[in-house]
């Protein structure tokens, strides 16, 4: 079982959304697919479930061409970015529908739908109807409903977005569990590289409709294929300086050096810079510093942190240096 | 969808068939005894039916009075609708529910049963023999139904658009006017080209409220037309297309306008 | 009433009905008065049928605004004068120089007496006659109807004018489709009571026991059941009326106008659009009789609202619109037999240049004219008996039944009414 | 401040409600137990109409009429309605079209519309039994029967009475569509991913959805098919074919009231009129409120 | 220009949503609101905001008791979480909404609305309809909506959860500044712990409509008051462990220690434990533990980490030991 994409285009009148995108996911795959706002993500995942018309390209799933195929037929489940929760029935029944509509006996439904919730931890919730759930309680019953079927494609349209920082690791972990279970592929969207790190078989950086980069969370790290994606992953993001700025010899003319925040030194050696403002963040600290006319950050252990303002220098191990061409930013 | 074709090509189909005899019939020539077999297209043809409806019905003057009451009526009535019907979406409960549960009982109340104490109501205040009593159900917004649309309409609007608008201090008149009423423009289509109809075709105030022939509307006219003798049914048809042509148009321009939605965030 | 001050307003209103073209000739009349009377304004408003009239009397003078004058028959008007909405207009009558009592047929005239009082003045006196198509009778040969014919006169005629599309004489009784054969039917009559009761006045028998004081119908007397049982038979067994399924389809007056129909029983009123007919001659002729002479008074009247506030000014206009010159003007219009005897007898009705040649027939049947009862509630007995009637003709019912149906659903009408 | 804002904006529809209705209402209905000719002023007879009603045998068979009538056309407009209103929802060629001409019989003058199909349903030249009659002999139907008698024939007439009052269902399409579009997008299109048939997406998402106005419009139906069979049976039928076939009680109402002058007699028969609209729209609106469990207040 | 609550009291029928919260936020301070889904977060910013009727308690701004003032004449600004933007009005004119409304000139109006836009990044969709914009392009909008004012308070209903973590950390520091700039009380409510220790002059952590703790960013990292707030901020969340556990003599009996996964070591010395999976998130890495039957987590540098299944030892230094209550959960 397969998920093939091949070409495919989506316009909106006349904006293009989608340039030709070819991706291929593997059988029991969990791709994570991860880009800025606007990026054309949701309209990916709409493009898979067969709910956006095509300009152009095909979509195979487990080997069949299913581009003409209507979405109830190509057994994919869904949550979607709004959660579009059925106003008019309670949790419960909402995330049963799936199952009902499949004729599925009553008690076998209720089952289902309460073991899926209990999974996404709204069971005490199940009697209520959306307009009395709070945002995350919204989104929980919308990815329980998902859950609660066995497609071959789960699409997940950033379906942690609104849960705090400890259930959403208590979810990411699940998720991840349940497909180790359950299998399937699965398309996960989301802004959170942390989720995407964590959660991803591989990853997919979609920029302005097209793909970047896909490849293992690892790659994705260790060797960007492009600025956009040495920025994009990793926060703070990674430090871009042109080959002949304050940290000179690394790299040739026309090409820009990139340094993770992490691989970014404060000490006794290297380049002078001014501490411009810290931010803290538990143990670890963002040191927001200029060289020169240019910005970095740095991120080192809280207890080690700068006063703004002050002096500090500057030092990066040439083994943790990214090289980019200037112009096309692609990694050299 | 191909079957969604289909079908609108059925409805065509079956809707559209009455109103083709209608214009059919008015084309007859009028005085000519009725065809033997089906004509879709009466052989001879002749416009007279027309030049004699309009004078034998004096439908002009009829038509400058039907198009005074609607343009004043209508507007009125969708006011009157929404207005109220926004305001049952703010106001408190149980107030709503003694309005929701009048405005059925009103239209519970059979038009033959209002004539008459209305009738002196009108003359009470003078309005007899005067367009004005045509007008008057405009402030019920012609139909009490429409107030309870409306107020559906905005009550399905997200709470928060409300919200938002409390936040920036809008008084309930400026939230109606500047985010409902927009949000709601198919409602507005659709309920305008309704009242425009039931006012169009009001034939039973007319009736009793309006003495003077100059101030008949096209309803009453056309029922004068209908007395005609049989052998002049080309003449009444002529009368009825001429009166069914207006709503018609409104109908054909409203509906564009019952597709447009505006997709909420 | 009470004198008016002297600048009472000038202008009336009066309620008339009709189709367009008998209200353009109420417009002449209105046009007319207004040269004849500078100054005065009569206001007309238009009806289109009976029941929009009666609907817009009703109301406005519940409303407390009724017109001023309004023209109304003699067989309806009674529940306006029984709930005492009409001016007497004895008093005016009395006064008038333009207008005299003896100037009106008094068959009209007595229509319109209510208690004792001359509530409203006749427009016309017209009265039922057979209609009959000429070109059609000398095609097949067949002899006109002519003044002192019988009812039996009547079948035989129509029978022998009942001709299928090739000319010949069929019946049109046989069944299921079988009547679609027939091309021209004999005769055209409609199954209501004041159709039927000429027939049984002039058999000698009476439709109600009491002319002024009815308590009830009397078809179960013989002279009255015979006639009625006559004319029932005329569709189910001679067959010389179309169904009710083509009178549905095509009224008897359309279908004497496009030439399928021999004769017709009709009043005065038909003759204005008869008269556009161009493809073949018609003329009238009187009813066929069981042996006496009658006919069936048919009158429409001015009458002035109690509630008027303009007496004399509609009185006024009532002056005109009766006297010679109104009288001669509506008279013009073919559509009335005037109620001016003066009037009738001059050429603006007997004018030879127009059909009907022999327009003598209803001035020679007014004498002979008799009314049905002016009782409040006869309204709703006409349409009580009109559907009786309709299914004895159409459906057959049986005789026994019909006249025991009539008698019974009327009975409670008449207790209900209120008579002069 | 915005409170009496509010009140401003209601103040013309509850003045109107008021002037135009219950005053009218409430006067007519008072002279249901007088004895009225709109002549003469009122005389008290307290029940004595309501007593004569329930002997009357017109009054009676107006009344089943009535109920016959509603319980036979108002589910059919509905449904009628209804499905136009689903079909015709999203473009597709021709919809547009379709949708107007939907819509368009509604749009005919009541007086027009009357005479029109008192010509359709012409017994001989009539279109529509011309077009029965299409492959037949002899003025019969292809199946050889005689094609109905719109007119003359009292079940007919009844039928031909619900015929007509099927295609003026503009107004609860036209409503129903409006309704229609306003409900979000994505929740069918979670139905389609869950591949729902498309009765399983009328019936477990659009109904409810949309039942509120559905119901509004059920109620409004029932109440309006007590009135809205007045015209054609006045136009077309005349109360006929005999005995009073289709004399529905708006008919009656309105020949007693005004050409009979029996006004407090007609008053009475409004109020049972009445009294049986009240009694079918409470059924009604419990068996609504019962499907639609709290629903109604839980969207707000 | 102060914000006081006191004594606020929710109820939704039957349900207390808040219960009693007392709360105050000092002139030109950011709060920010964290807590779990559910938590009534939203349900507070409504309150401050006047859209949510009052079951018992006061509100205050600037020492004025603005209770029963209608949320129009509270000088307020909101970001809703459901973005509530104006379906039928251009980005633009959304933006503007609230200047136009209060009859600010056209020419004036469009100004700023364009500055707000610029600053959030969305200036080049100013032309579009809400329908045809990204999850995170409304959020933008909606976010520029709320900016474009000068209010006393404004109320961000997590404004930034719908951005990719690039621009989330870009919006953060215009909000930061911005905030510097134009002054007046923000209350921000977020889920994202890091925006929260960034972005806070002070949090304040709701649990179930209870206020657990308010205090700096510092303060609520370093003593958290209770074990709820201790496992909330911080991610992976603080490891819990009783007294008798597998790390004796921290802390006495009926008490817990809280030890956060940062100041795990994994080393030669202490407690035999077991890893049994290993997130990496760049160049951190998260080893889940079980010593015995507890489990625990570590976050160690990416290239230190244990294989998976693999046996190591765990100390722990006692300076970053937290010590709570076993039963009240509250910081001994
Ligand atoms: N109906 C439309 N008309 C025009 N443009 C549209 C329409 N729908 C979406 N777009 C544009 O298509 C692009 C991709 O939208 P999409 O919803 O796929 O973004 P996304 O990657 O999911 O973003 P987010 O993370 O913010 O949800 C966006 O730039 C958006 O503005
Ligand atoms: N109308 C309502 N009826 C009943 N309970 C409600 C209603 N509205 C909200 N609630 C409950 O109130 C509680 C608080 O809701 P609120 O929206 O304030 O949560 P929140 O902290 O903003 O959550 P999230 O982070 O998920 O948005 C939730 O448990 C919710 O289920
Ligand atoms: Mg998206
Ligand atoms: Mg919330």
């Amino acid at each position: 079982m397969t998920l093939v994409l091949d070409g495919v285009r989506v316009t909106h009148g006349a904006t293009e959304v989608l340039h030709g995108v070819d991706l291929a996911v593997a059988r029991d795959e969990l791709l994570v697919v991860l880009g800025p706002s606007g990026a054309g993500k949701s309209t990916l995942l709409r493009v898979v479930a067969g709910l956006q018309p095509l300009a152009a390209g095909r979509v195979a799933i487990g080997g069949r061409d299913v581009t003409r195929l209507r979405p109830g037929r190509r057994n994919v489940a869904m949550v979607f970015q709004t959660y579009a929760l059925f106003p008019h029935l309670t949790a419960a029944d909402n995330i049963a529908f799936g199952l009902i509509v499949r004729d599925t006996p009553k008690a076998e439904a209720r089952e289902r739908a309460h073991r899926a919730a209990t999974v996404v931890g709204c069971a005490h919730l199940l009697d209520r109807r959306p307009g009395q759930l709070s945002g995350g309680e919204r989104q929980r019953v919308a990815l329980a409903r998902a859950l609660v079927r066995e497609p071959d494609v789960f699409l997940l349209d950033e379906p942690l977005s609104n849960l705090d920082a400890e259930l959403r690791v208590e979810m990411r972990a699940e998720l991840k569990a349940l497909h180790g279970r359950v299998g399937g592929m699965m398309l996960h969207v989301t802004h959170d590289q942390v989720e995407a790190l964590v959660l991803g078989d591989r990853i997919a950086v979609l920029r302005a409709g097209r793909i970047e980069q896909v490849g293992t969370p690892d790659e994705i790290w260790r060797t960007p294929a492009t600025t956009f994606v040495a920025r994009f992953v990793g926060s703070p993001p990674m430090n871009l300086l042109p080959a002949d700025g304050p940290l000179p010899g690394l790299a040739s003319t026309g090409q820009v050096i990139g340094v993770r925040p992490a691989a970014v030194r404060l000490g006794a050696d290297g380049v002078a810079a001014t501490v411009e403002r810290v931010e803290v963040v538990g143990e670890d600290a963002h040191a927001y510093l200029r060289l020169g006319e240019h910005p970095m950050v740095a991120r080192i252990p809280a207890a080690d942190r700068p006063a703004p303002g002050a002096q500090v220098r500057v030092a990066v191990r040439e083994a943790d240096v990214h090289v980019f061409d200037a112009v096309t930013g692609q990694r050299v | 969808m191909r079957w969604r074709s289909v079908g609108a090509v059925a409805v065509v189909a079956v809707f559209l068939p009455p109103l083709l005899m209608l214009v059919a019939g008015s084309l007859r020539r009028p005085g000519l005894p009725p065809p033997p077999g089906p004509q879709l297209l009466p052989d001879p043809m002749s416009a007279e039916g027309y030049t004699q409806a309009v004078d034998l019905g004096g439908l002009v003057r009829a038509g400058v009075n039907s198009v005074v009451v609607a343009a004043v009526a209508v507007p009125v009535s969708v006011l009157v609708a929404a207005l109220a019907g926004f305001a049952l979406t703010q106001l408190p409960r149980r107030l709503t529910a003694v309005v929701v549960v009048a405005s059925l009982g009103a239209l519970m109340a059979p038009a033959t049963a209002l004539l008459v104490p209305r009738f002196a109501l009108f003359r009470t205040l003078g309005l007899t023999d005067t367009l004005a009593p045509l007008v008057a159900p405009a402030l019920l917004a012609t139909s009490p139904l429409y107030p309870l649309v409306y107020y559906l309409a905005f009550r399905a609007l997200p709470a928060d658009l409300y919200d938002a608008c409390r936040l920036e201090d809008l008084s309930p008149l400026r939230t109606w006017w500047r985010v409902a009423m927009p949000l709601v423009r198919p409602v507005t289509a659709a309920i305008a080209a309704l009242t425009f109809v039931l006012t169009w075709s009001n034939f039973l105030d007319p009736l009793v409220y309006v003495y003077d022939r100059d101030l008949f509307t096209l309803p009453l006219a056309l029922r004068s037309l209908a007395t005609l003798d049989p052998t002049n049914f080309p003449v009444f048809l002529a009368g009825a297309v001429l009166t069914t042509v207006p709503p018609l148009a409104v109908f054909v321009v409203a509906q564009r306008r019952f597709l447009h939605q505006y997709r909420e965030s | 009433g009470a004198p008016e001050p002297a600048d009472a307003p000038a202008s009336i209103r009066l309620l008339v009905f009709g189709a367009p073209e008998e209200l353009e000739a109420f417009r002449t009349l209105v046009s007319a008065y207004g040269k004849a009377a500078p100054g005065a304004e009569v206001q007309l408003i238009e009806a289109s049928d009976r029941e929009d009239l009666i609907t817009r009397l009703s109301t406005s003078i519940a409303g407390g605004s009724p017109p001023d004058l309004f023209l109304m028959n003699y067989r309806f008007y009674g529940q306006f004068a029984a709930k005492n909405a009409i001016e007497s207009l004895d008093g005016r009558l009395a006064k008038s120089t333009v207008v005299k009592s003896e100037d009106f047929y008094p068959q009209a005239m007595g229509a319109f007496r209510w208690r004792d009082q001359q509530l409203c003045l006749p427009q016309n006196a017209s009265s039922l006659a057979v209609y009959y198509n000429r070109t059609l009778f000398k095609k097949f040969g067949v002899a006109e109807p002519k003044p002192g014919w019988t009812w039996n006169d009547l079948i035989t005629t129509a029978t022998a004018m009942t001709r299928n599309a090739s000319g010949a004489i069929v019946r049109g009784t046989e069944a299921e489709g079988g009547s679609a054969r027939v091309a021209v039917y004999g005769l055209g009559v409609e199954p209501v009571m004041i159709r039927v009761a000429p027939f049984v006045w002039s058999n000698g028998g009476q439709i109600v026991d009491n002319d002024r004081k009815p308590t009830r119908f009397t078809f179960d007397s013989p002279a009255a059941r015979e006639a009625l049982r006559n004319f029932v038979e005329l569709r189910l067994a001679y067959g010389v009326v179309p169904t009710d399924e083509e009178v549905e389809a095509e009224d008897d007056a359309s279908r004497f106008a496009n030439g399928r129909l021999a004769m017709l029983l009709e009043s005065r009123r038909v003759t204005t659009t008869f008269r556009t007919i161009k493809d073949f001659e018609w003329d009238v002729a009187p009813l066929p009789t069981y042996g006496q002479r009658v006919g069936i008074l048919h009158s429409d009247a001015y009458c002035i609202t109690r509630g008027s506030k303009a007496k004399d000014a509609a009185w006024r206009f009532l002056e005109f619109a009766v006297g010679p010159e109104g009288q001669r003007i509506i008279a013009g219009t073919g559509r009335t037999v005037p109620s001016n005897i003066e009037v009738a007898k001059s050429s603006a009705f007997l004018d030879p240049a127009q059909p009907p040649r022999n327009a003598q027939v209803f001035l020679d049947a007014i004498a002979t004219v008799k009314p049905v009862p002016t009782i409040s509630t006869w309204p709703e007995i006409e349409d009580v008996t009109g559907g009786i009637l309709e299914n004895a003709l159409y459906r057959g019912d049986k005789l026994d039944d019909v006249i025991r149906q009539l008698d019974e659903q009327t009975r409670p009408l008449f207790a209900r009414g209120e008579t002069p | 401040m915005s409170r009496r804002q509010l009140g401003l904006m209601l103040a013309p529809y509850t003045v109107g409600l008021v002037l135009l209705v219950f005053l009218p209402a409430a006067v007519t209905l008072a002279f249901a137990f007088t004895d009225y000719d709109l002549v003469q002023p009122p005389q008290w007879t307290g029940t004595a109409n309501l007593t004569e009603l329930a002997g009357d045998d017109i009054f009676r068979t107006a009344l089943v009429n009535s109920l016959v009538f509603a319980a036979v056309a108002v589910p059919l407009r509905l449904l009628v309605a209804l499905g136009l209103a689903l079909l015709l929802h999203r473009r597709a060629p021709g919809v547009g079209t379709a949708r107007a001409v939907a819509a368009l019989p509604t749009a005919v003058p009541e007086v027009a519309y009357g005479l029109l199909w008192l010509w359709l349903f012409n017994p001989l030249y009539g279109p529509v039994n011309q077009l029965l009659r299409v492959g037949g002999e002899n003025g019969l139907t292809a199946l050889g029967r005689t094609p109905p008698q719109w007119l003359t024939d009292p079940t007919d007439a009844r039928a031909a009475i619900v015929v007509m009052s099927l295609f003026t269902i503009g107004e609860s399409f036209v409503v129903l569509l409006a309704a229609r579009l306003a409900l979000p997008p994505e929740v069918y299109e979670l139905a389609a991913i869950e591949d729902a048939t498309g009765w399983d997406i009328f019936r477990r998402i659009t109904l409810p959805l949309i039942a509120p106005v559905l119901g509004l419009l059920l109620v409004r139906d029932t109440i309006l098919s007590f009135q809205v069979s007045f015209v054609p049976a006045l136009v077309v039928t005349d109360g006929g074919p005999p005995p009073y076939a289709t004399t529905y009680l708006s008919l009656f109402v309105y020949r007693n009231a005004f050409e009979y002058l029996r006004y407090g007699y007609a008053s009475a028969a409004t109020l049972v009129m009445l009294a049986l609209t009240v009694v079918a729209v409470v059924l009604q609106w419990r068996l609504i409120r019962r499907s639609l469990g709290s629903f109604g207040q839980a969207t707000r």
